[in-house]
């Protein structure tokens, strides 16, 4: 195939798209991790079955929505069930194969921190905060996690843990009882990143076409890891590039705005 | 049975100072009519409920009717952040906003437990995460037959929950459909109730096993076309997405808020005047 | 994905012997069907979950199916008594039967805890009901926040659920409506589940909010019209009360039932062989 | 008016409906209950909502149903919830004025066993069980009970206690932390009974035209109290018993026998 041109952005978006399977049920995050949950549906995956926390089950929207609650996701669902239902039949109830999340900040385990930057009662800035988040990190499989890479985003410490990705590593998830089996991709502009069998912190597994491991240094706020076999991610075909800029096309002449799903 | 009202009366006779307020809707139907009343009726030092505050809430922060505010994800949907919200959490303005913070998770569940009437939910949630640290009221418990620890919450049971729907008929039977979030549990957890609706019909013709809420748990219902805007209406109109951007930049500056108050909210009648000084 | 289907693969397949079941459906869309094809081939030592055990646990318990019935109210509604229920119980005829009993209430949450994947409900009820003094699985439980004692039930978690549904697409979505009874409760707890409906379809043409399982929560759907009878599906046929009166007769005494159960059950192939017979 | 001919217990059924008042909500029963309620919601009471636990809310039948989820109950209702929902929400969530049951045995504190006669594990007569009513008559703000008289019914002391009347009497109920008030009037074939203000011990308050303190007497099992004021019932009006006639005639034509709601 020949070299196409794409954004970082879109890398990242194919990438994350790829990593969900066909038939998986999906608990889909608004903004990124939605991007990729329907560009997986419009490609590889065709009968992956979103579930939105608003209420829908089975959505197929024929743009991406704006927030989590858009009409598209009601009337292109399966069913529409209640809020409560959603989360205690469907996310709680153990039936949601991949929770797809996004984060403001993430540590070496995949904790996610969604709340606050700085003291919680005198914040730094003020995050929208926990959302579905902490029951989907529990509930959910499995969770991949899709934001873009800086230093400011990937950090030693979280100003406050909102969500568990593998709490302090090692067994520590699992001995907190946590049901589901926590992150086992975070996908970035930059690369993607694995939880060691053992310690369960993140190591990178490929590097993104171009992009260094001092690229990768640079944006994480920790001692980043690098598998020893870590490849090289392969680059969107043009099949799913087409699909992508399609769907974010028809997104925008929906919401009247150049970019959704952001 | 539900007195069928105008908006304004029904705020006034329902809504006190000091009252605790669930004014639900995710996304879809969110009652920003009723929410406008409330500014305009210049309630004060209400404790509000809301899953994601959303503008609705960001309006009624700045405008100075909240002293506390109960929610599970506090930011502008596509957007970014509530500025209304932040500056009251962060700077006190326009006065000091207590805040108790949640999941989705737990406060659907505490909805639960309100239209339930028990005194508490059961979750398997917040194993980890920080919030409990910041939050008495979420507490344990152990399960009598497996031992197991659970997250426990308390029911959440609001003095008066405000909702818009779809279509009430003339008993003021209401129907609501399409992504129905956490309101009919929010009704039936409340004390009093007000529903604004699209339209007041004959006959809902309702399918079967449709989500409705009969007359007779409703205390008010007010017919309020487009009440729901800048959110959405199924069946009736579409988010407007333009507002909610715009909204970012109107919300940024205390001044500019407060002139967009003024001039939409305070010196309107009613909603119907709200949309056409919003028209130009 | 749901496996579309016949009941006999979905029996053989699906339910083994020493099986916990539930079959569902609260006097509408009983799961007759399925429960001859259980007993047309025979399972044994069952453990029998319905809240109504109806005529159709009646049928299986005299057939010698069932070791254990867990039920909240077992009569033969509008009629009387369950007669082989009862011999079972009292006479321990075909075999013994042990019985777990519990309130409707009671089971009804215990369904709601299964399909919310937690060990247990919380509900306030039985006090002062002697049934917890003979159901060790009835226990209390104080609210963390206000001290108040409920009673708490363990979860539901059948091995297999059985319901009947109106209609299924050609994915295997199930669309029900009307009395809805613990239907999607009991399947969504339970481990397996087999749906039986009216008729496969190519569109559900379902309305908003239906009450629709999703094909990837069912193993087998299987078309079995009049697959309800003598109980009704809501749409398609009325309750076939003059059978409910006629089971009387039918059930009171031993050698008449196993007759009865010898001739139109084991005898047939399936159930539209059973209706012949019935027919006469 | 002329005195009409009527049978004691159309007397029964009459005075029972006449006991629920318009705009109730009220959980119905099975049998005697069920027809009571139909026959206030066909006379004085049109505004009454009937539930029934199978799910219907607001329904207003055609014809008496056999059992409690019969299609009529749904198709003229106003919704349709689910089982859980009605014990959930509508009872548990203390919506319910009036609870109607009925009873296979009765103490004089209006305590009800449904469950069996005689030793549990070894019973005489084994009865289908509690169904819907220990949590009716525990959180129904108040309960009317419907019954037939006789000292096999009306019993010294329950082979079982199924659902909660007056417990032991005096406060003690509410020292149980049942929330409604429970029974506040049992309507038999002969009379009408009231708990004490005080003792919450069953007198009898009213006497159907005709019968005898010494009928009543000898149909309970107790040393039965009257009231000092004891009066008479009013006999039913020829409205009342066309009504429940008509009712029975077309509910006996579509379940195909004589008698239905017994």
């Amino acid at each position: 195939m020949n070299e196409l041109n794409y954004t970082t952005d879109e890398m990242m978006t194919v990438t994350a798209s790829r990593t969900l399977r066909n038939g998986a049920v999906c608990f889909v995050g608004i903004g990124l991790p939605s991007t990729a949950a329907n560009l997986a549906r419009l490609t590889h995956a065709p009968e992956v079955v979103l579930i939105y926390e608003s209420g829908p089950i089975g959505s197929k929207p024929h743009v991406l929505p704006l927030s989590i609650g858009d009409g598209d996701l009601a009337e292109t669902a399966d069913t529409v069930v209640s809020t409560p239902e959603i989360f205690r039949y469907w996310l709680q109830g153990g039936r949601v194969d991949v929770g797809f999340l996004g984060a403001a900040q993430l540590d070496r385990y995949a904790n996610i921190n969604t709340t606050v930057i700085g003291d919680y009662w005198k914040p730094k800035v003020r995050l929208p905060g926990a959302g579905g988040a902490p029951e989907i990190s529990s509930s959910a499989k499995e969770v991949l996690i899709i934001v873009k890479q800086s230093a400011r985003t990937f950090v030693e410490k979280l100003d406050f843990l909102t969500s568990v990705g593998h709490l302090r590593g090692g067994d520590s998830r699992q001995q907190a009882g946590l049901p589901g089996r926590g992150p086992v991709a975070v996908i970035t502009d930059l690369c993607v990143m694995e939880p060691d069998a053992q310690t369960k912190e993140l190591h990178v597994t490929r590097l993104h076409p171009g992009v260094t491991q001092d690229d990768v240094r640079k944006a994480t706020g920790w001692e980043i890891k690098f598998s020893a076999e870590c490849g090289t991610t392969e680059v969107p075909t043009a099949s799913e590039l087409t699909t992508l800029r399609d769907l974010q096309h028809r997104t925008s002449v929906a919401h009247g705005r150049t970019s959704a799903g952001k | 049975m539900a007195k069928i009202t105008t908006l304004s009366d029904a705020v006034r006779d329902l809504i006190h100072d000091g009252d605790i307020v669930a004014m639900e809707g995710f996304t879809h139907l969110i009652p920003f009519a009723a929410g406008h009343e409330i500014i305009r009726q210049r309630k004060r030092d209400l404790t509000l409920i809301r899953m994601t505050p959303d503008i609705i809430y960001d309006q009624l922060i700045g405008a100075g009717c909240a002293r506390k505010l109960i929610f599970s994800w506090g930011g502008n949907p596509g957007v970014g952040s509530l500025h209304r919200l932040r500056d009251a959490v962060e700077k006190q303005w326009p006065s000091p906003l207590a805040i108790e913070e949640h999941s989705h998770a737990d406060l659907a569940n505490a909805y639960v437990a309100g239209a339930s009437n028990l005194p508490f939910a059961v979750m398997r949630g917040y194993a980890g995460c920080e919030l409990p640290k910041y939050n008495e009221t979420i507490k344990t418990i152990d399960c009598p037959f497996t031992g197991e620890r659970l997250a426990a919450v308390p029911a959440i049971r609001p003095d008066v929950t405000v909702i818009h729907a779809q279509m009430a008929d003339r008993k003021g039977n209401v129907l609501l459909w399409g992504i129905l979030g956490v309101q009919k549990e929010a009704v039936l957890a409340a004390q009093r109730s007000i529903v604004t609706v699209e339209e007041i019909v004959d006959d809902l013709e309702a399918w079967p096993n449709a989500c409705i809420l009969p007359s007779w748990v409703v205390n008010c219902v007010c017919e309020v076309p487009h009440g729901a805007t800048p959110s959405y209406a199924h069946g009736y109109y579409q988010r407007d997405n333009v507002f909610y951007r715009a909204w970012d930049e109107i919300s940024r500056d205390r001044d500019r808020f407060t002139a967009w108050i003024q001039r939409h909210i305070i010196e309107t009648k009613d909603f119907s005047a709200y949309e056409r000084v919003l028209a130009g």
